[in-house]
């Protein structure tokens, strides 16, 4: 870029328009700018399950384990692991020299208070420590030993859990913060270290490399292997504004932006300074009716969804190119080991003729479903009206009502009446790490009002978790999570809507980003 | 020696669209040094776009079309505007009616004057700064160190005209044009200003263009005189002549209109019932709050007045005496703060609005200015019906009433379904007055009901009112500015100074013998006395 | 003077008190629950009252009143719900780009604005006077962020002047910080100047009717002299009011000039906020403003005295 | 104001004849074009439109002049040629202009309408009953205080978002100048002259209010409301901008701005009609706006 002299260099002092160049700072520091999907409000990864939390979670914090590439259980910072013969002791060691940002090393006892605070709010952690854990003790600096009631495969995949909340380990004292408030001390023994000072909510969050981290010696993959970090600062910046971002990019104000909405990578492609990159994590938009309060009380006129709706309608509605979605009849993702499209034959086509049948028959009365439609986060806005539309043509009655996501968030706890205040029905997305099997996928616990809202009520479902998680091995697990399906299919706890990649945009100057499901920052270079 | 100002033939053409094409026709007159010529003609007769044709002050769309000014030889009608901005200022001069807003309110009265000096002349600022105290002196302002750091809001309204008399004069020059300087002021300072006038002239040989719609003022200052009525110039000479024998039937006409300050012949009602009281009546304005100063004003103090059945009482004061709140009072558009006002007997100045309604068909007021006292949305008929429909009078007793009513103050009752804006100022004065009667009402108060008219008609309608008086046997209070209506109208007349009578009696006896000074002060203001006695 | 300054200040506490009133009622009498938000996606209904209880949202509406005046008057904004952190750092994080926004913008305006009103009047009806009068109706009818969207394509995107959007603080250089500031500025000003520019032009041409002004010239001022002697220091008092009230447009402009340009300040802050129902932070906001909005008025009041002798207090 | 400068008015008023005013192109142009504009809303339906939420994710971002079909609620298909071309949900954005008429000269209409009546009412009582002045002009000042765009986002958002809580959210705001305006014109009549003269004539204080006092009003109130109609469906806009107006899937000029904006480059037209139909409606409704006041009250400039 030039210095351009008319016009406008008298008008304002021409030093002005010199160009960004003249901006970049004085060090040799590398820096990478970085446009998450939201702005950090939290940075609590336990106390909150948002992913931006959880996001941040990866940058200051480690995990005691972690899910390669191939989504296999992979020590991280453990060393190594000794299971006894009858699989109910766990007795796990530390790597050497593991050190908190503070300066001190991460012991055994720091890790075991960690792992009982996220045990304590985490779904999947209460399912596991409370039914199976019968006790947990660290006997040296070095050791953590686990003991079992009966036996589970599920220990360990639990504590290399990828998705929210993840069990990050925190210093003990910190990690003593009652698991109902939000800790307000971020120290980690992760490969980034948060600058406290320039956290500044709605502007920007500040990470500068740990030199002291002491990465595995492995490859990175996943979330496993070596988190080298290959670049001094990472900035995450705060423009809410897609095209904006995109803009930035263009320019050279960032390097980097996590989820350019689809209908814009065209700018992206475009700019031969930009290029996408595409992970192979997915999300799955997910219809979430209300089984609690009429008309989806009824399980047969919640049969009629199945064939009201079509993945094929969401998915160009909100995607629009091919190359990004996929058609997934499953409720566990596409191409991960649980996934099977069992019990799904001749759902989810849009077969308005069939809904129509099955909604006179199950007798439903022309109440109008209530829809809340979130506005405020791209990748949802789109869900709602198609949602409308294709159940309108299926003999519903939709009032759709749109607010934002906070305002969904809070109506959707509520169990009254949709016209006291409640609501029928709404749409979301979950990123595939979060419903890789049945115990993992929180929509399908069925445990009426313990479940999440929408409150399913299931004893078949609830039956098949808790036997999943006592499943000896992985052909147990397929069988019983395909059983699950069915079941989960019989009922509806929800609806699963289709398949997205969300690909990211960066500058052609940075290389080395991990394919993983959440977007972490070690083994990026910037040149 | 040859005259300053020439005006030869001036014709100044009126933008299209205008009621009439020009707004000065063939107009003629001239002014020598040391001459004061006045301008005489009521609103509308184009003695103003003369005055400022002169200046070269004409709005753009105004236009001189033929004829010529020439001031001491110098033909101004093709004078560039250079030529015409070092004429003014330094060879003429203007002073305005309203002091007040011709002054500009953020400079001082010093700067102000020391201004024409800046723009006109070489002097240093030591030289400028005598001249404007020399000025400040010759003009009789008190305490010219404090005046020039004074603002104008600071003066009172005489000072005011000084200050710009000063502004004027202090390149002494060779014609100053006065447009109605007096108009807005007291009489007494009325007097004053038309002393200073004279006596500049005298010491400095200044010819003076005086535009003034008063006779009086032209009897008392004028050496030669020009009569004009819309846009021409019917008669001109000397003061003398045209004051006393006037040629025109139109200046006949003016001059016969203005009331004498002799007065007249009435008779005494001594048998009259008392309508009208007021006792001891008090108005008190205080302002101010929780943080601030308070500041208390008495406009009215202790005002015992009576009037009787078909007597005219009338209060006359300058401005600030408290005589228009007094009839408000009476009216009890305002809450007096104490005392007494009755009628018949009744005493209603404490009532509250709901208990006051009976009370207010008893008395009426007609107001100032005819162009506000209508609703411009209502038709005459609306307006005149609306007080008996109140009270109670069926619509159509009170139509006939109304149409009766136009008879009686001589307009036609066709008037009764048109709009106010399709009547001219005494037209509607009538109406006003008409409208007063329509409740039949034992008061009438009259705020300064003809202090906006021009003179003949303001004639008429103190006839009117002496004839309504006559035939519903009204108690009439008179509020008025104007000795001379005073004269004419009133059987007794109260004087009001600040607040509180000075001096009340019949008005034959205060006028033949004013017994407190204040009273002598304003009589002995008046200007040209001889004026209206004879014809 | 001093006097007056004093029971100014001391009357805007009534207003300042219906502010908070106003702005208090409204957050608690509209359905929402900040409390829901902040337990996040999958709380449950235990866990989000427990958080409603810390919150103090648990409490009658009289009581959240009183906490919340009374901690008022010991200067206290109270914490944020959501950012967990004091609304008053919250705020003074977010400050300079807001106040930087708006000075700049400011003056921007008047300098802009003032001397294109002046040229208007004096040559009112000429074809200027129509170009100004018509740009500035033009700045009324489009919105603010069309404008900026505009002038991030032609500036920053195809001639890659100036950058596309953030703000740098000015602790990190004069340059980069004037130079993030010309783009949200041009965008903010358009509709000040247009407002600006037709009071001037206003002011100025009631002024210019004045009996005084006539005095001017029949004293044999020159234009020029009339307008910069007598007119334009009458003229500056309606001129001066027009600009503070116009901190109200300011304001308004301000939250949508930093969601298009991702300014960092307390307009983008104003809008979070709101969408989280973090009402602690709302209420300072707004409060906050208010005050601002409040206090520039009165300057602006007692600033009359210096430029109208008539005006004491 | 000077209580000469109402006598003005009202005579300006009566002289405010049709024929007069049909001369004035100021007047006529933007008159014509807002009576286009309204017209348009009204035949909405038979301007060859297709419902304006009907959506086709076949037919998601098509350009102006795009020929496709559509599929109707029956599931029947039609050939149609989207003039304007499709969103990203695949609406026809011609459609959705045409209904978006609707919503927007509705919002721009109410909102001056309820800020003008209610203002009226407020503005009348708080000038002739005395005691109630100070208690409403200090929770005037108040309401003033607050930025009028913060409060109409915080009203907007908090309460649920339809087209009736972002009518009065943007009305509430403009209340307080309306009230002052109103206010200082009944200070000032109620001295008129012709004011008193009804008190002497023993008018009640309603009847007198409304016979002689609020005709007075009605001309600033005009004027008044065309500005505040101007700015409603500014603020409309800009609140869809931010993401707190009506609900995105209801067509408004603003709504169908704020999708299209994240595709401004790529998909100009999302925005470029909308915006133009905007851009042109606040115009006129300003142009007229000014007209008006220079015709009924040159004086009024200074308060408006």
């Amino acid at each position: 870029m030039r210095f351009r002299k008319f016009a406008f260099a008298a008008a304002v002092g021409a030093t002005i328009f010199a160009g960004p160049q003249s901006v970049a700072p004085a060090a040799a520091e590398t820096v990478l700018k970085a446009v998450m999907h939201s702005d950090v409000k939290i940075i609590d990864p336990i106390w909150t399950t948002a992913y931006i939390s959880r996001n941040v979670g990866y940058m200051i914090y480690d995990t005691l384990f972690a899910l390669d590439a191939k989504n296999e259980v992979k020590p991280q910072m453990v060393d190594k692991v000794d299971i006894s013969a009858d699989k109910l002791t766990y007795t796990m060691t530390l790597r050497d020299g593991l050190l908190w940002h503070d300066g001190q090393p991460v012991t055994a006892a720091d890790c075991v208070q960690s792992l009982k605070r996220w045990s304590a709010k985490d779904s999947l952690g209460q399912k596991v420590f409370t039914g199976f854990v019968s006790e947990m003790t660290a006997p040296n600096d070095k050791t953590i030993v686990i003991k079992l009631k009966e036996p589970t495969g599920l220990l360990l995949f639990a504590l290399a859990k990828p998705s929210s909340n993840v069990p990050f380990m925190m210093p003990k004292r910190i990690a003593e913060t009652e698991p109902g408030k939000q800790i307000s001390e971020f120290i980690g023994s992760g490969p980034f270290v948060l600058k406290r000072d320039e956290w500044k909510p709605g502007d920007k969050i500040v990470f500068t490399k740990f030199d002291k981290y002491k990465p595995r010696p492995e490859p990175a993959s996943g979330f496993a292997g070596g988190k080298v970090v290959k670049v001094d600062r990472v900035e995450w910046l705060a423009i809410a504004d897609a095209q904006q971002a995109i803009n930035a990019l263009s320019a050279g104000e960032i390097d980097y932006m996590e989820q350019p909405p689809h209908d814009l990578l065209p700018l992206v492609k475009g700019d031969s300074n930009l290029k996408i990159v595409v992970n192979s994590g997915v999300g799955q938009f997910t219809f979430r009716p209300n089984s609690l309060v009429p008309p989806f009380n009824n399980p047969k006129i919640k049969q009629a969804l199945w064939y009201a709706l079509n993945q094929e309608d969401f998915l160009k509605a909100t995607v629009g190119d091919p190359a990004y979605y996929k058609v997934c009849k499953s409720f566990y993702p596409c191409g991960t080991p649980l996934a099977t499209t069992a019990g799904m034959d001749g759902l989810l086509t849009g077969n308005s003729k069939k809904a129509q049948e099955l909604l006179k028959e199950a007798g439903y009365d022309g109440t109008p479903i209530v829809l809340m439609a979130s506005t405020d986060l791209p990748i949802l806005t789109n869900l709602g009206p198609v949602a409308k539309q294709l159940l309108e043509r299926a003999g519903f009655k939709v009032d759709m009502q749109s607010m934002d996501w906070q305002t969904l968030v809070a109506r959707r706890n509520k169990k009254d009446l949709p016209n006291a205040g409640g609501w029928n029905a709404f749409d979301t997305a979950w990123v595939g790490a979060d419903i890789l099997n049945p115990v993992l996928m929180a929509y399908m616990n069925a445990a009426c009002d313990k479940a999440l809202f929408g409150w399913p009520c299931d004893e078949k479902i609830e039956k098949l978790r808790t036997a999943f998680m006592k499943a000896p091995d992985a052909a147990a697990q397929k069988k019983i999570a395909e059983e699950a399906q069915l079941a989960a299919i019989a009922y509806t706890t929800h609806i699963p809507l289709g398949e997205y990649s969300a690909p990211m945009a960066v500058r052609k100057n940075i290389d080395g980003i991990i394919d993983a499901p959440v977007p972490v920052f070690w083994n990026i270079t910037k040149k | 020696m040859s005259d300053i100002l020439v005006v030869d033939r001036l014709t100044v053409e009126l933008p299209p669209g205008s009621d009439r094409r020009y707004a000065v026709e063939d107009v003629s007159f001239s002014v020598a040094p040391g001459e004061i010529v006045c301008v005489v003609g009521e609103s509308g007769s184009g003695k103003s776009v003369s005055s400022f044709t002169v200046m070269g002050l004409l709005p753009r769309e105004v236009k001189p079309v033929a004829g010529s000014i020439r001031l001491e030889g110098e033909d101004l009608m093709n004078a560039s505007e250079k030529r015409y901005r070092e004429l003014r200022g330094s060879r003429m001069a203007m002073i305005f009616q309203e002091p007040m807003t011709a002054l500009n309110p953020v400079k001082t009265i010093g700067d102000q004057i020391e201004e024409v000096l800046k723009v006109h002349t070489q002097m240093s600022q030591a030289e400028r700064r005598a001249r404007v105290m020399e000025t400040i002196g010759q003009v009789n302002l008190p305490d010219p160190d404090q005046i020039v750091r004074a603002y104008p809001h600071q003066l009172s309204g005489g000072q005011r005209q000084r200050a710009m008399i000063a502004g004027a004069l202090a390149l002494d020059p060779a014609l100053l044009i006065a447009d109605e300087p007096t108009t807005a002021l007291d009489v007494t300072t009325q007097a004053q200003i038309l002393q200073l006038i004279a006596e500049l002239r005298a010491r400095r040989g200044t010819g003076v263009l005086f535009i003034t719609h008063d006779f009086g003022v032209v009897a008392e200052i004028a050496h030669r005189v020009v009569v004009m009525q819309k846009g021409k110039v019917v008669e001109q000479g000397l003061a003398d002549d045209v004051l006393n024998r006037p040629q025109h039937p139109y200046t006949q006409m003016l001059i016969g209109a203005v009331p004498s300050l002799t007065p007249a012949d009435r008779k005494p009602l001594d048998g009259a019932p008392v309508v009208l009281h007021t006792k001891n009546l008090r108005k008190v304005y205080s302002s101010g709050g929780l943080f601030q100063k308070k500041r208390v004003v008495e406009a009215v103090k202790d005002v015992s007045i009576d009037i009787r059945r078909g007597e005219t009482v009338g209060i006359v004061g300058e401005s600030g005496s408290g005589k228009s709140t007094v009839a408000r009072c009476v009216a009890r558009l305002i809450d007096p703060t104490a005392g007494e006002v009755a009628i018949d007997g009744g005493d209603y100045a404490k009532l509250p609005e709901r208990a006051l309604r009976d009370h207010r068909k008893r008395m009426q007021i007609v107001f100032q200015d005819p162009y506000r006292s209508l609703n411009p949305r209502r038709t005459v008929a609306q307006s005149m019906i609306e007080a008996p429909v109140n009270f109670g009078m069926s619509q159509a007793e009170a139509m006939s009433r109304a149409g009766d009513l136009l008879d009686l103050v001589h307009l036609p009752r066709q008037s009764l379904d048109r709009f106010p804006h399709q009547f001219s100022g005494g037209q509607r004065q009538r109406i006003c007055i008409a409208r007063a009667l329509m409740p039949q009402p034992e008061v009438l108060i009259a705020d300064e009901a003809v202090s906006a008219l021009d003179v003949s008609v303001q004639a008429q309608v103190l006839k009117l009112f002496d004839e309504i008086r006559e035939k519903f046997s009204l108690a009439l209070l008179f509020i008025t500015h104007d000795l001379r209506v005073a004269a004419q109208i009133c059987d007794r007349i109260v004087v009001m100074q600040k607040g509180a009578v000075v001096e009340q009696g019949p008005t034959k006896d205060v006028f033949a013998a004013p017994k407190h000074p204040y009273t002598q002060a304003l009589f002995a203001a008046a200007p040209g006395k001889q004026i209206g006695n004879r014809i | 003077m001093f006097g007056y300054i004093l029971r100014r200040l001391v009357s805007t506490i009534p207003v300042m008190f219906i502010v908070a009133l106003i702005v208090f009622l409204m957050l608690r009498l509209t359905p929402s629950d900040p409390a829901a938000i902040i337990a996040g996606d999958n709380a449950n209904a235990q866990q989000v009252e427990m958080i409603r209880q810390q919150l103090g949202l648990d409490k009658p509406l009289l009581v959240q009143l009183w906490v919340w005046l009374s901690s008022l008057l010991h200067g206290n904004l109270g914490e944020s719900f959501f950012f967990k952190k004091s609304v008053t750092s919250l705020i003074a994080d977010r400050i300079e780009p807001t106040l930087a926004l708006a000075a700049f913008t400011l003056v921007i305006a008047v300098a802009i604005a003032v001397p294109l009103g002046i040229f208007a009047a004096m040559r009112r009806g000429s074809l200027l006077d129509r170009i100004v009068m018509g740009f500035s109706v033009m700045g009324f009818s489009v919105p603010a962020f069309v404008i900026g969207y505009a002038l991030i394509y032609v500036f920053a995107i195809k001639l890659q002047w100036l950058p596309v959007q953030g703000y740098s603080r000015i602790a990190n250089g004069f340059e980069p910080w004037l130079r993030s500031l010309i783009l949200p500025s041009l965008t903010l000003a358009v509709i000040y100047v247009a407002l600006l520019a037709r009071m001037t032009r206003t002011s100025l041409l009631e002024v210019l009717g004045e009996d005084y002004i006539r005095t001017a010239y029949s004293r044999g001022l020159t234009p020029l002299q009339v307008l910069v002697r007598h007119a334009l220091p009458n003229a500056a008092v309606p001129i001066i009011t027009v600009v503070g009230l116009g901190v109200a447009l300011l304001i308004g402009g301000v939250v949508v000039t930093e969601s298009v340009f991702a300014i960092p300040g307390i307009g983008r802050l104003t809008v979070d906020a709101v969408l989280a129902r973090d009402y602690p932070t709302i209420q300072a906001i707004i409060l906050l403003f208010s005050f601002v909005y409040v206090m520039i008025n009165l300057i602006i009041d007692v600033s009359y005295t210096l430029l109208d002798p008539r005006i004491r207090y | 104001m000077s209580d000469r400068a109402y006598t003005q008015t009202f005579s300006a008023l009566a002289k405010l004849r049709i024929p007069a005013a049909a001369k004035e192109p100021a007047i006529v142009i933007p008159a014509v074009i807002l009576g286009i504009l309204a017209l348009i809303a009204i035949l909405a339906p038979w301007l060859g439109t297709i419902d304006p939420a009907l959506l086709d994710p076949t037919q998601r971002n098509k350009l102006p002049g795009f020929v496709g079909q559509i599929t109707l609620a029956d599931g029947a298909k039609a050939p149609f040629t989207f003039h304007m071309g499709t969103d990203n949900l695949g609406r026809d954005i011609y459609s959705r202009v045409v209904y978006g008429a609707r919503i927007s000269l509705v919002i721009g209409a109410m909102v001056a309408i309820v800020a003008t009546a209610l203002g009226l009412a407020i503005g009348m009582v708080a000038g002739y009953v005395r005691w109630s002045d100070g208690l409403i002009m200090r929770f005037m000042d108040g309401l003033m205080a607050i930025p009028p765009i913060l409060l109409a986002i915080a009203l907007v958002s908090l309460s649920r978002a339809g087209l009736t809580a972002v009518i009065v959210a943007i009305a509430i705001p403009e209340i307080p100048r309306v009230v002052r305006l109103v206010r200082s014109i009944v200070l000032s009549i109620r001295e008129e002259p012709y004011v008193e003269a009804a008190v002497t004539a023993g008018t009640p204080t309603p009847v007198l209010l409304f016979r002689h006092v609020l005709p007075n009003c009605i001309a600033p109130l005009i004027v008044q409301a065309t500005f505040v109609a101007a700015s409603a469906i500014l603020v409309e806009s800009i609140l869809s901008f931010l993401g707190v107006g009506i609900p995105p899937e209801v067509p408004s000029w603003g709504n169908i701005m704020s999708a299209g904006r994240q595709y401004f480059r790529i998909f100009p037209h999302n925005m470029l009609y909308p915006g133009v139909c905007i851009a042109v409606t606040v115009l006129c409704v300003n142009v007229l706006g000014d007209a008006l006041r220079d015709r009924l009250d040159p004086k009024l400039r200074k308060r408006v």
